[in-house]
């Protein structure tokens, strides 16, 4: 059940569950569909902001949460004891054709690789994320100094104007901002910098505390199969996902429709993190590699 | 209504004047007629509660009347006309706490006046006054006396053409208190300064007017308006002895006790 | 001496309690959100005394001085002008008070986009948080004058600048000074807030990043240097305002009593 | 009824307070202009200004949306049950938060006013957590009581003590000290001349704090609302946000800005009533 | 010190009164040394400024003493001692602005009296002082007279055993003034109320005192402590022109005059 005095409308077999990001939508089409149902586990849903993923989790207010691969290596970083239950999308690019993000720069901009955008500013949305991590590694893998690279935390409906007052170089942004400012005549230079350089790494995964996880292990491989299931179910038909960004996200119909999926994918492999490990120790993430066992439930 | 002539420093006509308290209208002055002619010193007498100090305040432009016209100075009022200062009744809330002696007494001159100045001036009102070294000390270090004597000081250092003053000696003592109704009269004899004293010292008024102005009723009209006859040359031995003052002053005194019932009468046990 | 001493206890006695009990209830904590006392003074030592201090600290402090002034002259002079002329007060207010009940939070973009990512947007957030409590205290001081003062002021003609500086604003003094605490306080919290934004430094921008990246006992560190620098900027104050409000402090107490003959 | 009822010409027009009467027909009078009119001249210019903003290329679509469109949209999601459901919500946690913080903060004002002891006692301590900000404790907030009204409250609540502490503290030291000397003269205990003279008189203080307060419990909590997702006006704003959706976040903004000008009026007209002796009120005698 | 009898209403033995300002001390009082015995009425006269205020706080407790002891009712002074009552010279900050009339006059009977009792007294009070009809009104919303009868009301509503006024009547006219004076003699003849007076008007020193004290100096002592031998059923036409009263009166003000160089004097003209 719910934490002891949660106001959540958990009671006695119900698991609650913190969703974030549009990714878990395949989840949310596998509770409407009956699918955890099926595999006995009564789930539901609360919507919470991208920001606070481990506090309810940790706190017990919720049982189960989601979080980025990146997010629970820093997490683990510093030992806090959440584990992936079992992966829902990953970094690469899914179904629809595109991850819905990418690096953009002001028309005529003379970015064009990534190593030009040593000594400017770059905007992200988050900062100590996956997203500044990727800008990071795209320029040193293309042979420039990212210490040379600012980047800043910018809210995605100001991008528009901090690169139209110069006061970015380029911005990592999502749909459907990323939509509008390509409309608006911004240009890609060089695509996706998060996915280019996490690609099959895990972005959203399901999570729970470790101490929950090793008291369920049933419950666990049931979510597991769950999630899988419903994994398929959105791949075989991705406009199936559509009402679901409707309902479980306020989106407007157009809005709905142009959202990107990423690749699907349950299973969390230990080498999956490597290189997650590898790019978050070399940018300060975290102090040290963690223990890929650590972070994943068995 | 006709052009007042320049001659006339206060001009009074049919004032009116009502209060709204919770709805209730409170007719406080009626119908009040009075011309001060530029020089002169007119007292107003009348009991507790007349109307005395709305008078005032409507000369001074402090107050909206309700009906009637103020002219100072051949001007309607509208706000505070120039030239014009008033010492208030209610002299301890007249004064800044939190401007020293000395700066509440130049407040009214830095309009005018370089610094050195107003200092000298401050000096000088404050010793006509009685008040010696006290010009750094705080309006709430001194004694109440000393606070309405420091009003005063404020008023003269204006050196203004017409001076009302509401009560000004009610609260210092019987000597000070000759002496400040003295210097009025040099400095009023001296200047030519236009001055509207209400005071509740009958003796004061006769001594201090040119006329005294009897207000009585409610709401309150002009009950007399009396010319002093008494020689300008006033000393307060002499002159409280002449018979003419005693008989102005049991005359006046006559007309107030006959408006106001008194007290006694009115108390039960 | 003694009386010094006496002085310190009753001001220090408080502070000590709770960080005593703070010490000891978070000694054995294992809580990764609520480390142990010790732990927290650890990383405060190594971060703000005092490495991080010309950036971290330099950037905020700047960031603040600049709102914080910017939105108190803003505050005074809009309040005199506001408590002054009601007709300007009728005609702004219902303006004033819809833009002050405006979320800010929710206006960022547009304050990037109006004032760009850097320094400018930030002394801009803080000076229109700092301005609100100033602001207000001085119009409703202001109105409050008594008015048989304001009578003074106007049968005497004063100048209209007199009449605010030496009149107006002395009277609404008292009102105003805790007005300007609680602008200094929301100031330090809304320079947190802008460095949300458009930021690579500043103590903000380390707290939170602190916060993401689950540095607990640095946030904590982060937030006891705010809190020591609320208390410093309050001292700031504190002297002003016994500069300012001597009069007002000596009318009430009547402290110039002193029991000379030893009683 | 507006705020301008407060002041027409610098005379409270009001039960209890009193005015000279207003002068007979015959005279001239130079009215000012109606209140009204001047305040909604006040409210069109600002309006001018955020549509020329709109409507030039000063501020992208993404940053600012028209104010047309976003008045027709705060008409069209006032007709949701979403949005009411939303501001019951914020609302209730305003309410308490307010409530809570005039129980705490007047009395313990009144307290630090009056005792120098305790005043001095608790001055570092009172100045120290007034600065730390309510921002750096919500994820603690969170952490403790999850996306809940309650992870609000206690931000909010601390949020809202503090203005009225202070505003508290000084009123009561500004009280007349002839007032407390007469009450003191006449055997009035410590509770009486706490509750009948330093109360009354720290009124128009506490009024000052409590429009501020009420003020910053609305905002805090519509942030609180917004950066934790709990559900509220603030969520509302955040999902529209995340969105992309320009126009719905300012129909919700200027919804947020409605709610709190209500908040204000209300409380403009409760403190006409309660100081109604104060000069601020009764105007110019 | 001994221990004084009760019968004593006020006794004040080597009172010191010192004010630093600026670092500079102002010795205000100076050995002050009086007994006032229950019942007694007695009148402090001075020029302004000399400590009468003073005076009259340290014996309601007001002020801590620099230096001596000041005992009421045989218990030393440390607050307001009980069942005493203060008319303040600065009586219009002394009204509750937030209060009606009618409730500034019941304030301090809250603590003994049932609502109903606590109104009866009022309005009784209030008729005593010549207002009637104001009950409901701020004090505001009066005159300055007005606000002073208030004042007394209040004191008198409360019913003291010892009474302390400061220039109660200063802002009064004079029928109302004798009225008043009248109305507390005979307060006090009928209660025993022991009545300590501050007062700048001579006449009203000797009329309503058994005893009229002369404070002057600087620091101020006791110049003179004069008992006043006159009839105690008194009345405003007899009294006042009894020889005695007449000798008295001259002896006060020749007394004060000594102490007090002329103000006029002092004028550099
Ligand atoms: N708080 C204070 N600080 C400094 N000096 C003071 C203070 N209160 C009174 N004094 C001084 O004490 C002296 C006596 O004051 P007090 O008010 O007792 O005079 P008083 O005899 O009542 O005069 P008056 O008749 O004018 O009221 C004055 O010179 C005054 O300056
Ligand atoms: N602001 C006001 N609101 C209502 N009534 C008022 C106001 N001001 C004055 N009055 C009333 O007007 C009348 C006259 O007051 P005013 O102050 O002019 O009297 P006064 O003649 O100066 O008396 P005093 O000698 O006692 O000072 C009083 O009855 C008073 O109640
Ligand atoms: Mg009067
Ligand atoms: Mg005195």
């Amino acid at each position: 059940g719910g934490g002891e005095d949660s106001d959540s409308a958990a009671t006695e077999g119900q698991l609650t569950w913190s969703y974030a990001l549009p990714d878990s939508a395949p989840v949310l089409l596998g509770i409407e569909e009956g699918i955890f149902e099926k595999h006995g586990i009564d789930l539901v849903a609360e919507e919470a902001a991208a920001t606070d993923l481990v506090g309810a989790l940790i706190s017990g207010k919720v049982d189960l949460s989601v979080n980025t691969g990146p997010g629970m290596a820093v997490a683990a970083g510093q030992n806090v004891p959440v584990v992936a239950v079992s992966g829902v999308t990953t970094f690469e690019e899914g179904a629809t054709g595109s991850t819905g993000s990418a690096l953009v720069v002001p028309a005529g901009s003379d970015i064009k690789a990534p190593k030009d955008l040593e000594g400017r500013k770059v905007g992200v949305n988050l900062l100590k994320s996956a997203s500044e991590f990727g800008v990071r590694q795209v320029v040193a893998d293309d042979g420039g100094d990212d210490a040379l690279v600012e980047i800043v935390e910018v809210p995605f409906p100001a991008v528009a104007d901090a690169l139209a007052s110069g006061d970015i170089d380029a911005a990592l942004v999502a749909d459907p901002f990323m939509t509008q400012l390509i409309d608006g005549g911004a240009e890609v230079p060089f695509g996706d910098p998060i996915e280019t350089v996490f690609a099959d790494s895990p972005r959203l995964v399901m999570t729970s505390t470790r101490e929950w996880a090793d008291a369920n292990p049933d419950t666990v491989d049931a979510l597991r199969d769950a999630v899988a299931e419903s994994i398929e179910l959105a791949d075989e038909d991705p406009s199936k996902l559509i009402p679901i960004y409707e309902k479980y996200f306020k989106m407007k119909p157009e809005v709905a429709e142009a959202t990107q999926i990423n690749k699907l994918e349950a299973g969390i492999s230990p080498a999956s993190f490597a290189t997650i490990n590898d790019v978050l120790v070399r940018y300060d993430g975290i102090a040290e590699p963690i223990d890929v066992e650590q972070v994943v439930a068995k | 209504m006709n052009q007042s002539p320049p001659v006339s420093a206060v001009r009074i006509a049919g004032l009116q004047q009502t209060f709204v308290v919770d709805g209730v209208s409170r007719h406080v002055l009626d119908g009040i007629d009075l011309e001060i002619r530029t020089g002169e010193t007119v007292c107003v007498v009348g009991h507790s509660g007349t109307g005395k100090s709305t008078l005032l305040r409507c000369v001074a432009g402090l107050h909206r009347p309700s009906g009637g016209e103020v002219a100072v100075a051949g001007r309607a009022v509208a706000g505070p006309p120039e030239g014009l200062a008033v010492v208030f009744q209610d002299y301890g809330r007249s004064l800044m706490p939190w401007l020293r002696i000395r700066e509440n007494v130049t407040l009214p001159l830095r309009r005018t006046l370089s610094r050195q100045d107003r200092n000298a001036r401050a000096t000088e009102a404050l010793a006509a006054v009685g008040l010696e070294g006290v010009e750094r000390l705080y309006p709430w270090q001194v004694s109440g006396g000393m606070q309405q004597r420091v009003a005063i000081a404020r008023a003269l250092a204006y050196r203004p053409q017409v001076l009302l003053m509401d009560e000004p000696f009610a609260s210092v003592d019987a000597q000070t208190r000759s002496d400040l109704e003295d210097l009025v009269v040099r400095i009023a004899a001296e200047s030519g300064l236009t001055l509207m004293v209400v005071t509740h010292d009958i003796d004061e008024a006769v001594y201090l007017g040119n006329r005294v102005v009897v207000l009585a009723g409610k709401p309150a009209r002009i009950a007399a308006d009396l010319e002093v006859d008494l020689p300008s040359g006033r000393d307060q031995l002499t002159t409280k002895a002449d018979p003419e003052f005693l008989r102005l002053r049991g005359e006046v005194m006559s007309l107030i006790r006959r408006e106001t019932a008194s007290i006694a009468e009115r108390v039960s046990a | 001496m003694r009386r010094r001493l006496t002085a310190a206890a009753v001001e220090a006695w408080l502070p000590v309690a709770l960080v005593a009990t703070w010490w000891f209830a978070s000694a054995s904590s294992t809580s990764i959100y609520f480390p142990p006392l010790r732990t927290i003074l650890e990383r405060f030592q190594d971060l703000w005394l005092f490495e991080r201090v010309p950036t971290d600290v330099a950037f905020s402090l700047t960031n603040l001085g600049l709102g914080l002034g910017a939105g108190l002259v803003a505050a005074l002079a809009a309040g005199v002008v506001f408590g002054l002329t009601p007709r300007i007060h009728t005609a702004m207010t219902p303006v004033f008070e819809f833009m002050r009940a405006t979320p800010i939070v929710a206006l960022l973009p547009l304050i990037v986009a109006m004032f760009g990512l850097g320094v400018t947007s930030k002394v801009v957030i803080i000076a229109l948080g700092a301005f609100w409590p100033t602001f207000l205290n001085t119009v409703d001081g202001v109105r409050a004058v008594d008015p048989l003062v304001r009578d003074v002021a106007r049968t005497y003609r004063l100048r209209p600048v007199t009449s605010a500086t030496r009149v107006m604003l002395p009277n609404a003094a008292p009102q105003i000074m805790v007005g300007v605490r609680t602008s200094v306080s929301v100031a330090v919290v809304i320079m947190v807030g802008s460095e949300l934004f458009g930021s690579s430094e500043g103590i903000g921008y380390f707290i939170l990043q602190s916060q993401r990246s689950y540095a607990i006992a640095d946030m904590w560190a982060g937030l006891i240097l705010l809190g020591l620098l609320g208390y410093a900027l309050n001292l700031l104050s504190a002297g002003v305002e016994r500069l300012v409000l001597s009069w007002h402090e000596g009318r009430r107490t009547g402290s110039t009593t002193v029991a000379a003959a030893g009683a | 009824m507006t705020v301008s009822e407060r002041v027409v010409e610098g005379r409270a027009v009001m039960s209890g307070a009193s005015q000279p009467a207003p002068p007979a027909a015959a005279r001239p009078t130079r009215r000012a202009v109606p209140a009204p009119v001047s305040q909604v001249a006040a409210v069109a210019a600002i309006l001018a200004v955020w549509s020329w903003l709109a409507a030039t290329d000063q501020v992208s679509d993404s940053a600012l949306a028209g104010s047309v469109e976003s008045f027709a949209r705060l008409a069209e999601v006032l007709g949701t049950s979403e949005s009411w459901a939303a501001i019951g919500q914020t609302l209730t946690a305003w309410s308490i938060s307010l409530a809570v913080a005039l129980a705490v903060a007047v009395p313990l004002g009144l307290l630090l006013g009056r005792s120098m002891l305790a005043y001095r006692s608790s001055r570092f301590t009172i100045d120290f957590l007034r600065t730390i900000p309510a921002l750096g404790l919500i994820p603690l907030a969170a952490l403790v009581y999850g996306a809940s009204r309650e992870a609000v409250l206690i931000i909010v609540i601390p949020a809202c003590i503090w203005p009225l502490l202070l505003q508290t503290i000084y009123g009561v030291r500004d009280t007349d000290p002839v007032a407390i000397e007469t009450a003191r003269s006449y055997g009035l205990g410590r509770w009486s001349i706490l509750g009948r003279v330093v109360l009354p008189s720290a009124l128009p203080y506490i009024a000052t704090g409590i429009r501020l307060s009420a003020i910053i419990a609305m905002l805090v909590a519509i942030s609180v609302e917004l950066l934790v997702l709990v559900p509220g006006v603030g969520s509302l704003i955040a999902v529209a946000q995340r969105n992309g959706e320009t126009v719905d976040v300012y129909a919700y903004t200027l919804l947020a800005g409605f709610l709190g000008l209500a908040v204000v009026l209300l409380f403009s007209r409760l403190e006409r009533r309660v100081i109604a002796w104060h000069p601020s009120v009764r105007g110019h005698r």
